[in-house]
């Protein structure tokens, strides 16, 4: 492999209180790549995902062991300075949730929050990320109505956009496109092959169409369990282990 | 430290100041109540009546006319206020009516007490001619109580899964029959905590009772009861600290209706605990 | 069912004492009736023997010329000292009328001009309308000129103010000071039983019993009238902080 | 036997015809205090009853102009909110978002305990602790003022505020928080940037609902304002509109009595704008959703 | 074709308040077969089912058009009493909503509901049911038990059940399998092909494989269109749309 992973797990294991989310999961994800996580519900996708950014802090009662690390930074270490790493490592999430403001608000949030305040820089913020996230020309003349008046597939760019405006190094999406009509979905995976050529894309879904589309690498999580993990067109098309090909063809799930 | 750093850091300390003032200041309030009335709250001041013979005080008529208030309060206001919630929430369809419905409930909620004394006194004292009396305290009372109890049973009826409705319609139930067997039942608990909401407003009220009730210290048989006039506990302690500056005797009742609002916050908590299990 | 015999009175908050006693006691002796007395205040019992909403009302002031000409009838049951009342640490120990007109009214607002402290005097009364302050003003000819810093609404309240602020003087019916306060002495004398009978405590008003011209009393309310101005009731009406009138 | 159709239609009439009785309620209390209220403003002249700078019921020369209760209402009411308002919204906050377990249920139960306290009992302590206090305090010498009012009233309406601030900022997306988080902000910087703007119409229903609490209240701040009529001054003795029903009420006769009813009548005016305007905020917030 | 169609529905539309949900829906359905509807979310398929059963009428603002012949009772009718109509096409949900009551209560409730008092007659009925949908052998030992303690699988036996006990003709179930376990899904999936030998089974599925395993008709709805009908075979053999070979080869949804 060419380069040095971006973010690489070696036998993470998590628990809520006392269940197990996740077992020994070992795992590298490269730069510039777009990696699917896919399997059944309940099994730890999310919550994978989610301690990649640490928002799983927000559920008390949660331990975790094993090696997290982002480039050289141990994602698990209580010390460390979070909203950096958020700041790396961004986020979109299954539902669309942009917040109850503007448009432009909603983009300005996270370079407000970060300090900035110069208000030129801001737009130019604004007007890169949305186009970034193909969503300048609907929107450049209605910045300052409410996001609210979206539509979802619209919400979701939105969201993918006021991720990119802090300029994270990876981007996690958490099933992004489910709630979405096909449309709208078509347009958010035309998208992830722009963006991976600036960020690290780690993307969760169900489907396992848009998983072989869209992604380089797909990792196949069951119970907790990483079963497999590899070269997308491989996984599909010659997956080692039993269950993941009674998963891909839809064998249960 | 950096801006940011330092007004999170403000931000922190006052939130946890402001939640820091409100125990502080329940805490303030039962250590002046308690400091103030133990001394006098004993068993002769429960259990007897007053005495202008003797010079004797007892508050037993004001616990019985708190009871009787309660009782016939209730029975006013819970059928009233269970059937609104129900017509609010499963028939009523958005229109002109239940706007107005709507609007009536919240004006109700918010009419300060003194406002509802005074009416009470003009309506049921002199127009309907039940004097200063039990009956009217009662009446007015249960006015009050009437958007409580509605709410309350409304928000309950809106936990009942709409997946039992649906789940009874579908095996031919009509709608009356579906409420009666499958909602009602699983909004118990609405029921119960209106009960005690309005038992609390009850047991706090003064202004509404005092124009109304009056603040006699006699204690009358049930039978007897609508139509004597008669002081709550509460009236009772605004009585005796004010009329006759008995502030051992007020503060005992205050240590008292303390613990009947206690009792009362403890039922209510359970009751949401046993429903949330229930689920 | 057939209804027990009753009373009923409704007025003066000020002759709670003295008309609970005398009811109780009245009770005692008739266990067929049933005495209610309602304290609403002098004004509500009066206008509610008018509208015949109760058999006897009951006012700690005498009737007004318009009430007597509707028709009321006014009966002197006691009299009752109105003492004037000041914080335990006031070292002042007594008072002249005159003087009491000047503080009431603000021309005297220092306790120093009376020989007490230098502290600004702060004039506590009753509400308009109440019983007290009507007799309070008549007598010291202070109506309607008084400037009170605080109008409470009730003896209690009164004296409870002024028992937590020493710059504080106020009036209170006389039985129901206590000692968390300080009774003044008014041109020289104390209040008390003795002083108000013999009329040298110049500050005292009448507890009457009102009733209405336009009906005659029922056979129970005409027992129970009877009986409170029957001479054996003269220790119930002392024990309750009043003077008899009879 | 009827047709089903029919008995579902018949119950429902029956069940509204019951509900209505909310409606009648509101009715009967404004025609009442409309017929209790009206003739002594009429007598005395809307412009001199509510602009009337001087309050003497029982003079020889009887006064009734209600400005000075009016105003201490008004003046009253503002002091409350502008006290009340940031510690319950610090408390909300802090109940909602930040206090878990023990702390959580005590604080919940404080509120409630606080919220269901009878007010004779505020209004008591308040007279025997807030006022020589304030006395103390600022070195005046009496201590039964509007600032004490103030005081007893922001304590009043704290629960209520708190309690549906609270509500409000629970029913606040979690989503909007972890999107905030996963941006880099801090959680405070989270419910103060996204939370709150996000709850913003239940805490200003909260605030107008506490606004409604402190103009009705009477018992409490009866016993430590005063109740002199004079224009309000912090530091004076006044006389709210609440007061000045309830204080003069039992004694009263003839136009006194009636101006009384003029001053509940004017009290109900302030209560129905108070409560429209709730109506409006909660319906907007509605809509938003 | 055989028989009679036991629900004829001719140019079927539904509109919630402004937006229309059913265009044009014709479609029959025949006697003691299953009929599964595909599509992706959204599409209308619960909205078609419960214009079936007029469960419709529960939310306010709706408005149909065209016609849908319940044998031969025009179920739009407003004056046709529902209860009956209910008692004749049963439902059966996604999520399984046993009433919060003892295991025999909830089985009773149907046929108490509509007069049956007579307590042998009850039992009969109650251990009939529970026989139909395979549920007698777990629960015969605790019927007065609450039936909150079955497990997910149970309680939607249980639900079919409750179903079965009013003796419908035509049983409607929106995706009643797709909360549940693989385990529980094979039982109901089993349970289908026994159930069609007394009833008519239209069931609602995301889950294709569902569809081809136990169906004999396939329809496929698309944004509130019936894109395409017929035997099951050769809907997914033979798609004749072009949108429904998308579909079913996982190209959207
Ligand atoms: N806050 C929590 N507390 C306890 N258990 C949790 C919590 N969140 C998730 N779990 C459990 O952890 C397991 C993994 O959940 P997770 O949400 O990561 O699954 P997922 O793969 O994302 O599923 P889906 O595809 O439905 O989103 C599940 O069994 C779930 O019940
Ligand atoms: N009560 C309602 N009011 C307004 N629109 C509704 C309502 N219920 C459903 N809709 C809309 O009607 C359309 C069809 O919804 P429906 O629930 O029938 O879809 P579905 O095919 O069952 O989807 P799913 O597979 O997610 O259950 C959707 O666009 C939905 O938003
Ligand atoms: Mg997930
Ligand atoms: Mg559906």
């Amino acid at each position: 492999m060419k380069q040095e992973p971006i973010i690489r797990c070696r036998k993470l294991s998590l628990w809520y209180s006392k269940t197990q989310a996740l077992k020994d999961i070992t795992i590298d994800f490269y730069p510039n790549s777009v990696n699917a996580l896919i399997g059944p519900s309940g099994c730890g996708k999310s919550t994978f995902i989610k301690t990649l950014n640490r928002l799983n802090d927000l559920i008390s009662e949660v331990r975790t062991e094993g090696e997290v690390f982002y480039r050289n930074t141990e994602i698990r270490d209580p010390g460390l300075d979070v909203t950096d790493l958020r700041k790396e490592i961004g986020m979109v999430f299954q539902k669309p949730n942009p917040f109850p403001m503007s448009i432009y608000d909603n983009i300005a949030y996270g370079p407000r929050t970060h300090g900035i305040r110069n208000r030129s820089e801001l737009d130019d913020i604004v007007e890169n990320a949305l186009k970034s996230a193909a969503l300048w020309d609907e929107t450049s003349d209605r910045l300052r109505k409410s996001a609210m008046g979206l539509s979802g597939g619209q919400q979701q760019r939105l969201c993918i956009a006021r991720a990119i405006a802090v300029q994270p190094q990876v981007l996690l999406m958490d099933e992004p496109t489910s709630a979405l009509d096909p449309i709208s979905t078509a347009k958010i995976e035309e998208l992830l092959s722009v963006l991976k050529e600036k960020f690290t894309i780690i993307i969760v879904t169900h489907n396992m169409q848009q998983a072989m589309r869209s992604s380089d690498t797909t990792s196949f999580f069951l119970l907790g369990e990483l079963v497999e993990s590899g070269n997308t067109e491989q996984v599909f098309s010659h997956p080692h282990d039993k269950r993941t090909e009674d998963y891909i063809t839809g064998r249960f799930g | 430290m950096n801006r940011r750093q330092a007004a999170g850091i403000c931000s922190r300390i006052l939130v946890l100041a402001s939640a820091t003032i409100v125990i502080a200041i329940l805490a303030f309030i039962i250590c002046e109540v308690v400091g103030r009335g133990a001394g006098s709250l004993t068993w002769q001041l429960i259990s007897t009546t007053p005495s202008y013979l003797n010079g004797t005080i007892g508050i037993l008529p004001d616990i019985a006319n708190t009871i009787y208030l309660l009782l016939f309060s209730l029975v006013l206001a819970l059928p009233i206020g269970v059937i609104s919630a129900i017509y609010l929430t499963e028939y009523a369809h958005p229109g002109k009516i239940e706007s107005c419905i709507e609007f009536a409930i919240e004006t109700l909620s918010g009419i300060p007490s003194i406002i509802y004394g005074l009416v009470g006194m003009l309506v049921f004292c002199q127009l309907f001619n039940f004097k200063t009396s039990l009956a009217a305290g009662a009446c007015t009372l249960a006015i009050m109580n009437i958007p409580t109890v509605i709410r309350t049973v409304q928000e309950s009826l809106k936990t009942v899964p709409q997946s039992y409705r649906e789940g009874a319609l579908a095996l031919g139930s009509g709608k009356g029959h579906t409420i009666w067997t499958v909602v009602l039942p699983n909004a118990i608990d609405g029921i119960m905590s209106g009960c005690i909401l309005s038992a609390g407003r009850v047991t706090s009220e003064s202004a509404a009772l005092l124009f109304t009730a009056g603040f006699a210290h006699s204690l009358v048989p049930l039978s007897e009861a609508l139509s004597s006039p008669g002081a709550s506990l509460s009236v009772a302690l605004y009585v005796y600290a004010k009329e006759q500056g008995e502030f051992g005797v007020a503060f005992a009742i205050a240590i008292m209706l303390l613990i009947i609002t206690f009792l009362i916050n403890l039922a209510a908590m359970m009751i949401a605990k046993a429903k949330k299990k229930q689920i | 069912a057939k209804e027990k015999a009753s009373v009923s009175t409704d007025g003066s908050t000020s002759m709670e004492k003295v008309i609970g006693a005398l009811g109780e006691a009245f009770m005692n002796q008739n266990p067929g009736i049933k005495f209610t007395y309602n304290p609403t205040g002098s004004g509500s019992g009066i206008s509610a023997v008018k509208e015949g909403r109760c058999d006897i009302g009951l006012s700690s002031r005498a009737l007004n010329d318009s009430e007597i000409a509707e028709g009321l009838n006014q009966t002197v049951l006691a009299y009752d000292g109105i003492s004037i009342v000041v914080n335990n640490s006031n070292p002042v120990t007594g008072l002249s009328i005159e003087q009491l007109a000047l503080i009431f009214t603000g021309k005297i607002a220092n306790w120093k001009e009376v020989g007490g402290n230098d502290q600004t005097i702060v004039v506590i009364g009753r509400e308009a309308g109440s019983g007290t302050r009507d007799g309070f003003e008549t007598i010291t000819g202070t109506k309607e000129s008084c400037l009170y810093r605080q109008e409470l609404t009730s003896t209690g309240d009164v004296i409870a103010s002024i028992s937590q602020n020493p710059a504080a003087i106020g009036y209170a019916s006389l039985s129901s000071v206590k000692d968390t306060v300080k009774t003044l002495k008014v041109d020289g004398v104390i209040p008390s039983e003795q002083s108000i009978a013999d009329e040298t405590y110049k500050i005292q008003r009448p507890f009457i019993m009102v009733t209405s011209n336009a009906r005659t009393l029922s056979p129970s309310a005409q027992a129970f009238f009877d009986f409170a101005m029957s001479a054996g009731t003269e220790s119930i009406i002392s024990n309750a902080g009043a003077v008899d009138a009879k | 036997m009827p047709s089903s159709k029919t008995r579902e239609v018949s119950i429902s009439a029956l069940l509204l015809a019951v509900t209505l009785v909310c409606v009648a309620a509101v009715l009967l209390i404004t025609v009442y205090l409309m017929w209790a209220g009206l003739p002594a403003i009429s007598e005395i002249g809307l412009g001199n009853f509510l602009l009337g700078k001087e309050w003497a019921s029982t003079s020889s020369n009887p006064k009734f102009g209600i400005l000075p209760f009016i105003l201490t209402s008004v003046y009253g009411t503002f002091g409350a909110i502008l006290i009340g308002v940031p510690i319950g919204i610090g408390a909300a906050v802090f109940l909602s978002k930040i206090a878990k377990g023990p702390v959580k249920r005590i604080l919940t139960s404080a509120i409630d305990i606080l919220a269901g306290i009878p007010s004779v009992i505020y209004g008591l302590i308040g007279m025997l602790t807030l006022v020589p206090g304030i006395r103390k305090l600022f070195g005046l010498p009496d201590g039964a003022s509007l600032l004490a009012a103030i005081i007893v009233l922001a304590v009043m309406i704290l629960p209520s505020i708190i309690k549906l601030s609270a509500v409000a900022l629970d029913s606040v997306p979690k989503e909007y928080e972890e999107a905030s988080l996963a941006l880099g902000s801090t959680p405070m910087e989270a419910y103060l940037h996204v939370s709150i703007p996000a709850a913003r119409s239940g805490i200003i229903a909260s605030i107008v609902l506490g606004i409604g609490r402190a103009i009705g209240e009477a018992m409490a701040i009866m016993m430590v304002s005063g109740n002199v009529a004079n224009m309000p001054s912090l530091f004076g003795s006044v006389r709210f509109l609440t007061t000045a029903i309830a204080s003069e009420m039992s004694y009263s006769s003839g136009l006194q009595r009636q101006a009384l009813f003029s001053i509940a009548l004017v009290l109900f005016a302030f209560i129905m704008i108070v409560n429209a305007l709730l109506h409006l905020i909660l319906k907007k917030g509605k809509k938003h959703e």
